[in-house]
């Protein structure tokens, strides 16, 4: 077998796979159909300093491909997540990641200060780039500057491995990922989603309730494989990819773009165990090629 | 516990016009089914459905340990699950949700469908009765091609009916059924609920009816969702406990928990 | 029947139906498959003042719900152009339109002026948003100070109908929309494709010649439908919508986004004659809900 | 003249393990047919195949209206294909391309065809045949459950083969077979030429044997297509005239028109 541990910036996983923020609860929903220990890393749902009820329904429409999601980072706050959360996932034998959100610096690093303190979190994910919050998420991920504030403020606070994710809702991805590596992020994840719209056109009115969603699903994964690229080379740090992967091939376009290690979102929708297949099958496509490790092909275009 | 598994097809049947019924079963025995689970199917050959189906489950033969979903056809996937033969195999990510409250010995339950919200009541009808309460059915559709496995229902208790085109029972909606009216009678009966089932206008309706008269009622939700495990918050409905997801809160609310203005 | 016509700043179309340009040549070459004629409009293949090879093969990649292509502009130039294409179209009875495109404010002005001369030719679309090309094409379509400097050089020079077509990869695609109207431009068309990447794990390359194209197709279409919605608003000029139309039902989500009218790409190679399908089933899904005109149903989101 | 239409399945073969034979037919008589010309199949029911795919026709049945499609199951949407039943329809658009060359009486000509590239010359043979040409065929495969329709092929000249593992005709690549050697005999016969269509490598092998021997040889290329017209301007091969369609400038080119390095 060949070896598919990886280590982004001090986070040892057994392999290079994680589930993506939002996709996959906290995990535990998913104890039932999957080994949550064969997963490298788990990124829990989107959690803000303060409690959040999200948008109205409907939040979902289905697209070529893909679907459309403004949820909009409905969660408990920190609090709920440390009194109540914390403790059923500590034991989980795998990365637990909270994914951390806000809508100002300060919210932003107050909650990464209180998730700094658990001891069995190895690291946070930083999404600046949810388009479904009207304050702050994407807001800060589109221009370098906004980017630079939250993960400077963020880094003052946070001492273990922090991922920034990234929106790919911009002229320059590359530019945003440099700002952010700058700024003390040890790692980038991208692509959060792509804002879309879908209309129902006999009610005459958007899918969603707030107009506007976020793109996911194999219909963006080329554009997800070209920002990967495009920012794998204009960084020195970790890249983590997504968008779209369903197969452990689409894995590896992504390792072969220059990703590190890529997480699974909304495939976890339509197979709840795709995250260990996807693992198992890179093992395997790199022992078919005779490769003994991802070095072999990480960003070999 | 929540399986992902491939189901084995072994009966394809079409009770009426733009319904298929799949008789599913499995080499293992099934797990144990609360009546209004429902699952998520994944629909192979079609490629305008990315994500899996939810369907609720029509019934549970335990004996020949099968598992039956009563599909209407509404879309390219559906449609594509009437083309399925006997023998070929789904996948199905089951059981999910929790189902409608558990039968007390002597209550009587008045369980309330519409359209294809039918499907669920037959299986409820089935574990009431095993636990010796007492449902009567009142199901109402567009016209009497709407109003399937009739006989299955029978089995479990008395069987009342509304069409909107008159041609079966009472013509109209459910909420003008007579029965409906007399079920006050058992207003004071603390033993008397209603469960219901269908399009949201018609389970507004009856959900209006129960609190004016202060009858116990529950109903089953339909929102769009994508996981069906309470992990994408898709298919969230406020309730006074705020927005919880549909598909694993739910599909079944007591009227109370919900903030629905009736 | 309803009335479908529309006037795009002085263009008049018998239907808001027009091809895409790329995607169905000179119209000559679907003469055998689809009665031109019942066709709103035909945008004809990028025309630069200078012959240009494009890129090397392989130039397309299937993707789900879609395909990417980096022909980069090939054409044999806008004097060929006069003296050999336009004899042949300039009969054919709907509005032939010519997609300019060029590599300086200069170049793009120069064939603009010789496009004004043919009095077959009521319009120009004018392409800032081609990802395939190294120089010029997206890069002018980025910036607002790039998009401007070409549209007012071309509205200097030329006199009838000036669209000009949008690129979706930027921040603010509203920003673009609203600079290009200051300067001059009669109408804008969107989206130009996403840019994106498909890599041939096997052969550890891309699976186009120059890495990167332009994605088209249904998987596209939410983002489109989003980017017409977001113009729509921000602009007092006509909007022409295009990305992932494939029925007369994707139509009428665009023009209930804001649309006058919208164009058919990608769709062409799947049926020809999907054009004309699509303008008769705008007219019939109009008779059907009761709307004299499309009026009834313009950016009513 | 093109067409796009549905034409109806009338024959559905497995003439081997990996390939499907479609017999189509139209009411109205099918269009004049060059040999080497395709066509562009639209898949149903394949979520994977986006766009149509382009497929050689293998033969026109002019007396019974019919043209045979021999397609090798590579992908999802091939093995759509190969799910067809008599009867079913299938989107076709056609007739594609330029097409071989047209034979004149008493000419010689060597079809050489490797994998599922042999396809179109049985067209080519049958039409050479009626124009008094003498086709010969040589056809490579990787073994013997790779060369199909050899009957057919029979019926319009003599047929030699090859197979990589030996299991029929010489043993090895086409190009090494003792024919392509003894037709350089031919190769101050005027009459004589060269027709190619298969896999890239062999084609490369065999033109740079017939440019060496001075023979007039032409290739049917297979580069990636979208629209099939020559208006996506995705297939383009370098040609002496600069990149041109193979859809439509081609799919068959004469090797002095390519820019192969040979």
């Amino acid at each position: 077998m060949a070896d598919i541990k990886v280590n982004i910036a001090g986070l040892q996983m057994q392999n290079p796979v994680m589930t993506a923020s939002g996709t996959f609860g906290y995990g535990i929903e998913f104890a039932d159909l999957v080994d949550l220990s064969k997963i490298g890393g788990i990124i829990m749902k989107g959690t803000t300093l303060q409690p959040r009820e999200g948008n109205d329904y409907p939040r979902m429409a289905e697209t070529a491909s893909g679907m459309l999601n403004c949820v909009g980072l409905q969660n408990k706050g920190v609090d709920y997540f440390c009194s109540h959360i914390y403790p059923q996932v500590k034991d989980i034998k795998t990365n637990m990641i909270v994914n951390v959100s806000g809508n100002s610096p300060e919210t932003y690093a107050e909650c990464a200060a209180r998730i700094n303190e658990l001891d069995a979190i190895p690291a946070i994910e930083l999404n600046i780039s949810c388009p479904n919050v009207k304050q702050g998420g994407m807001a800060f991920g589109v221009t370098c500057e906004g980017a630079s504030q939250v993960v400077r403020a963020v880094r003052e606070v946070y001492k273990k491995t922090l991922i920034v994710k990234l929106s790919p809702n911009v002229t320059s991805i590359a530019d945003i990922a440099r700002a952010v590596e700058d700024s003390g992020a040890d790692a980038v994840s991208l692509i959060n989603t792509l804002m879309g719209m879908s209309i129902d056109i006999e009610r005459r009115k958007s899918r969603l309730s707030i107009g506007t969603g976020g793109l996911s699903g194999p219909a963006v994964k080329p554009v997800a494989v070209r920002c990967v690229w495009q920012v794998a080379k204009a960084v020195g740090i970790p890249v983590i990819g997504l968008g779209g992967i369903m197969t452990a091939e689409d894995a590896i376009e992504f390792i072969m773009a220059g990703a590190s290690a890529i997480e699974i979102g909304t495939a976890n929708f339509i197979d709840p165990a795709i995250s260990v297949k996807v693992a198992d099958g890179i093992n395997q496509w790199l022992d078919r090629h005779g490769c003994s490790s991802l070095a072999d092909i990480r960003g070999v275009i | 516990m929540k399986y992902c598994k491939d189901l084995k097809i072994v009966g394809v049947e079409y009770p009426s016009d733009g319904y298929v019924l799949l008789k599913l079963t499995d080499k293992e025995q099934l797990p144990a089914i609360n009546a209004g689970q429902f699952v998520e199917i994944k629909v192979e050959g079609s490629p305008s459905t990315f994500l899996r189906r939810p369907i609720s489950i029509h019934f549970v033969d335990v004996e020949n340990n099968q598992m039956w979903l009563l599909i209407q056809l509404v879309g390219e996937g559906t449609r594509k699950l009437a083309q399925l033969h006997e023998g070929d195999s789904l996948n199905v990510l089951f059981p999910l949700g929790n189902g409608f409250t558990k039968g007390t010995e002597g209550e009587k339950v008045l369980l309330v469908g519409g359209g294809v919200g039918i499907a669920p009541l037959l299986d409820y009808g089935r574990q009431l009765k095993e636990c010796g309460a007492c449902p009567t059915f009142l199901l109402g559709g567009r016209s009497s091609r709407n109003l399937l496995q009739l006989d299955e229902f029978k089995k479990y208790g008395e069987v009342f009916v509304t069409t909107e085109d008159g041609s079966m029972g009472d013509k109209g909606f459910v909420t003008n059924s007579s029965l409906l009216g007399e079920s006050s009678q058992y207003v004071k009966n603390k033993d008397f609920r209603i469960s219901c089932c269908g399009p949201k206008p018609m389970m507004m309706a009856v959900a209006k009816y129960a609190k004016q008269n202060e009858i116990p009622c529950e109903v089953s939700l339909e929102n769009m969702m994508a996981c069906g495990l309470g992990a994408c918050l898709c298919c969230v409905e406020k309730t006074v406990k705020g927005n919880v997801c549909v598909c694993k809160e739910g599909p079944v609310f007591n009227i109370n928990e919900l903030t629905w203005q009736i």
